[in-house]
């Protein structure tokens, strides 16, 4: 097999894994073994996967309370995030932190934050002490374009580009902040535009087109990894589900959910590899079956689990008791 | 449900109720925040209030919690009475610059002349498993803010009644919703119009002659739920709606405990430096001579809140909790 | 005497005044007559002076602790500015606010807002109730350019723009915060072309040359006025004087103050006048010696204020006992 | 003045001593704020400092304090040990958000996984007719929030000694200097290397047996000056320097309060819901039996500080008005 066709593989394997997790996280919303907010990445899984193509094992990634797929992408056990929402301590978090806030320090995921724009300081802060200690590694943070409305954002954006810093923000532009449209929250819509204002490279990207995404985010990365500065990528996506499981999406037509299924990243790309001859005719099947597999483990894992002690409660407050 | 609905309704229908009737009477109210219009409110309490208004008096804001903030004091200076819904107390921290800076001390930096006649409204507390940065109680913190009016509504009559007089107050009033509260329902009392409700003092909900257990807020129904369980031992509690964070009805706490001579204070807040160390201290300063035994505190324990739901349960005070120190104050003989 | 040469003769006298206003104040303080921080406009005159020409009776003013001169300007009296200063009752905010809080409710003076952005959120604010009461006011709002690096300025910018609301924002870019020079605070130090991002009209001015400050400034509340949403003005100025009273100025060379100092907007515009022709030998003098004369006034008035009583130490923290 | 500097030097001196020798020994190490290099600070505490270090490790930052307090938190998380400097408490109130739902929680929210090792730095208090908007005392108020320690030096060895230890806790650590101390001096007790002061402790700064007088930070000096006036009238005032207010040395409180069975708590922040609130309640709680008389507290007036100085100076506790409270505790019997 090509490396390009294994890539191309590797690439729908993890969309498709993202997809089927949470799907799964559903019905166990449903059948209450997961509780808090939910949020869901549904439609939006080229975006983490075409982005984590472009990082190594060094590299650090900030993400939001809709991280699912940033997990998953990072490399973070299925397993381990499954526990984390079951509130168990193989959880990720150890149960403390639920769906929004998966963390794994061995894979340099830091989270996992509900604060909107809250991780972007955060990561400029990474990038900084890199940058302090001269190593050539990437901080990518995601967050909304909901986000750009707050000051975090703006504070953030020109310390990095006044140090130089090697971050690369990524704006996941789904259209919607909870029920508002970006129109509604923006004077000037073209968030690049407005990135671009703070003297910092930034691209718009097909955040439904899991190659353009990794294109995009490979070159910035390179660029920012090269001493480039901080880099900008707006992702054009769309959320196919609620915003949370208590959403009643007043604010939206079906028939623009439904136009935006179309371009439902998964199927797009199983015609793309199609028209590469690149699926034979068990592929997807075998695909779906292996992931399937591992999200049956992942739940067994969560069932699994085992409850921390309520004696430990304090623990993870301070260093002395963790 | 309408503005004089009566009869059992939940708190938020009671809140929603009381936001219309508001918009409805005034014409300088307004409702501003995040996704109160077209969304619906993040806890539906404004559903609906979009398709009356209109987008002008039911505003949906940008996430720029220290902007939307800020625009309603001046707001208020130019002469309208906005109400601004911060989603949650958790993101009211990028707003306290303006909160604590502004709203609360133009009044005082312009000598008298510049009042600020705003509302804000928060969902507050924990106990929905929605973990560290979403679980927050700082209801009680606040309230050292001098400046500020702090209510914290825990029945529906008060849901209903604490809006107007409020929006009345010629001074900034933050107005805490615990998010445990909406779904709850009670029976509206009967009563005209605004049907306000005094927002000075706090009120007895069961009288006893044992032991206050003074609280407010989330915990009330707690609270009284344990009374309900010493009762069944003997224990004859008294529970003191606080109602009003600040200023603090100091007279009625001290008066309960003239009777009961004994207080437990229980609020979700941290415990260290939460609004039960106040209460405790001011009961010491005012009753020390009366007291039989030492105050009793039930508060959040000292973490940042976790989402395991067994230990989020843990962290919180809890009916066990509230009865097994009240247990322990009556035990105590001074 | 031409209606022109009038206005000109204010303008001058406008600025005189403040010059020796300030100049006053600084012999008030080593006097230990003023306390707490001082800040001083020296040098920047013809920003307050320009604008104020532009607004009416019932527009808006919001500025910042450096508002001795935005104060006078706007007709607050010099005595109950000083009396302020001095802590007495007499004082523009009853001795409870001082130098950094001057507030005038009769002339919509809002303050005197010491933290830095602080005061954008609030002249958004009463710009948007001029709108919903679909009055024809325009509230000015006066801040640094330190403050455009602040979340408060990004998210005002932005709620302005947004919903079109009457504000002239004016930037006084004295090309200090501080000791920060603006090269070490914004990635982009072009502060009107990161206005422009916003979607906001904004112009650069030289905010040495109060004529064109003034112009700038009516055409940009006119437009605001004619429902033409949010402008926003950078005055290109100087500070002649140190930040504060406590500030050895080791961020900047002596040569770079007095190359700005040959550029003193009083000078500047007596030499316009003079080749208007419209000074007469003893012009100058005369208003030299009114505006002496009105500061002597001033601070007698403040000599002969009266302290608060003690008693009413409590007073003026809610209106109940205000 | 150097690192090794002994005899008599100001509180300015000792801190930027400390700041010297923590750069010096650590490259990990640097400082972070408005200001810090070229203008040399704010209130001069790092002049020099950018001359010997350089500018990447005195960084000044745009007026941003939420970016850069988020940034420290994201280089402790990488490794390095920022000290942040916060000009003034009353700027953090913008950096609130990553102070309480970053700094103090990101640590438990990880599971452990990740600690935050940052210290901020900042200047607290009133007293300098700054008014309203610049007169804050908030460390007692900041000490409510779990996994944050909170540090106020009082003394010129505290304020050389305590950022050491600072830097060497694992977690989050916020160092409180208050304004007026910066130009007061001492004489820096004899030492070696790094002079670490032990942070987990309060410290008995003088002793007696009728009273103790509860304080720390600004008001120290007071409340020693108080106990001077109050020995003339044979009054033996024991003042207890609580240098930590997360976590209060509880030990310590009780202990001295067990020794004088009276108790008067002193801060400056105002009296609702202040620190001095947390320690009557904890008296109460620990030593109710033993007390003679109610727990006192000498607190700021509850108003935005006023400029004019003789307003100020009776908003704040005040060697007079310490004295009087001592007073009437020593002459109330229980
Ligand atoms: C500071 C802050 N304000 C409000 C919220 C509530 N909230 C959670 S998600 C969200 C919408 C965010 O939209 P966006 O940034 O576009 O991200 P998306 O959910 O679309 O992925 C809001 C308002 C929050 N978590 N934090
Ligand atoms: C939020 C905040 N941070 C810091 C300060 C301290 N401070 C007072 S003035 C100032 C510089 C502001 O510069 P600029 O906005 O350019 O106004 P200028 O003083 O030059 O007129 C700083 C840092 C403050 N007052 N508020
Ligand atoms: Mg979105
Ligand atoms: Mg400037």
């Amino acid at each position: 097999m090509s490396e390009n066709q294994e890539h191309d593989l590797h690439l729908l394997h993890e969309m498709v894994r993202i997809r089927r997790f949470e799907e799964r996280c559903i019905e166990l919303y449903s059948a209450t073994k997961i509780r808090g907010f939910l949020h869901l990445y549904i439609g939006e899984e080229a975006v983490a996967v075409g982005v984590m193509q472009a990082l190594g094992p060094d590299d650090a990634v900030v993400a939001t309370y809709r991280e699912h797929g940033h997990a998953l992408a990072r490399g973070v056990p299925a397993g381990s995030i499954m526990a984390e929402m079951f509130g168990k301590v193989e959880g990720c978090s150890h149960g403390r932190g639920g769906s929004m806030h998966l963390f794994d320090a061995s894979r340099r995921f830091y989270g996992g934050n509900a604060i909107v724009g809250g991780g972007l300081p955060v990561a400029v802060g990474l990038a900084l002490a890199d940058a302090m200690q001269h190593r050539p590694r990437v901080t990518v943070c995601f967050f909304g374009e909901g986000a750009v409305a707050e000051g975090e954002f703006h504070e953030s954006m020109n310390l990095a580009a006044l140090w130089k810093l090697p971050v690369v923000f990524c704006c996941e532009n789904n259209l919607y902040a909870m029920g508002t449209a970006l129109s509604r929250s923006e004077s000037e819509t073209d968030v690049a535009l407005k990135a671009a204002s703070f003297e910092m490279p930034a691209w718009s990207v097909d955040g439904m087109d899991v190659e353009a995404v990794e294109r995009a985010a490979v070159s910035a990365v390179d660029a920012v990894r090269g001493g480039g500065g901080p880099h900008f990528l707006e992702l054009r996506t769309y959320r196919f589900r609620a915003h949370s499981m208590y959403d009643p999406e007043l604010y939206r037509a079906k028939e623009e959910v439904d136009r935006w299924k179309e371009r439902d990243p998964i199927p797009a790309f199983i015609d793309v590899m199609r028209a590469r001859d690149e699926l034979g005719s068990g592929t997807v099947d075998g695909i779906e079956a292996a992931v399937a597999a591992e999200i049956d483990d992942a739940v067994a894992f969560a069932e699994a689990g085992t409850d921390e002690p309520v004696e430990d409660l304090t623990r993870f407050v301070t260093s002395r008791r963790a | 449900m309408t503005t004089t609905a009566t009869g059992t309704v939940t708190y938020r229908e009671a809140i929603r109720a009381a936001l219309r009737d508001a918009l409805q009477r005034d014409e300088r109210v307004f409702l501003m925040g995040e996704d109160v219009g077209r969304y619906g409110g993040c806890f539906a309490v404004s559903k609906g209030l979009l398709d009356e208004f209109g987008p002008e008096r039911i505003r949906d804001t940008p996430l720029s919690e220290s902007a939307f903030v800020g625009a309603g004091i001046g707001a208020a200076l130019g002469g309208m009475r906005p109400i601004v819904e911060i989603m949650t107390v958790n993101f009211s921290l990028l707003a306290l610059d303006q909160i604590m800076n502004n709203a609360a001390t133009i009044l005082h930096m312009s000598g008298g002349q510049l009042n600020v006649p705003l509302v804000i409204r928060m969902t507050t507390g924990a106990g929905r498993q929605l973990a560290a940065q979403h679980s927050h109680s700082l209801e009680g913190w606040f309230a050292h803010i001098p400046g500020l009016r702090i209510l914290a509504p825990a029945t529906v009559d008060d849901a209903r009644g604490m809006l107007w007089p409020a929006l009345e107050d010629p001074d900034p009033v933050l107005i805490f919703e615990h998010g445990t509260l909406y779904n709850s329902s009670g029976v509206l009392s009967e009563g005209e119009g605004d049907r306000s409700v005094d927002i000075e003092h706090a009120v007895v909900r069961r009288a006893g002659s044992d032991v206050s257990v003074i609280t407010y807020g989330g915990t009330l129904d707690k609270s009284l739920q344990a009374a309900e369980v010493l009762a069944g031992e003997g224990v004859d509690v008294e529970v003191l709606d606080l109602r009003s964070l600040r200023p603090l009805d100091t007279d009625a706490i001290l008066g309960s405990v003239a009777r009961t001579r004994r207080a437990v204070v229980v609020d979700e807040g941290w415990r260290s430096g939460g609004i039960s160390a106040e209460i405790s201290a001011r009961i010491t300063e005012g009753a020390f001579y009366e007291l039989d035994a030492p105050v009793s505190r039930v508060c959040t324990a000292e973490v940042p809140i976790p989402y395991a739901k067994h230990l989020e349960d843990a962290a919180l005070p809890q009916v066990a909790t509230i009865a097994a120190a009240v247990r322990e104050v009556v035990r105590a003989d001074g």
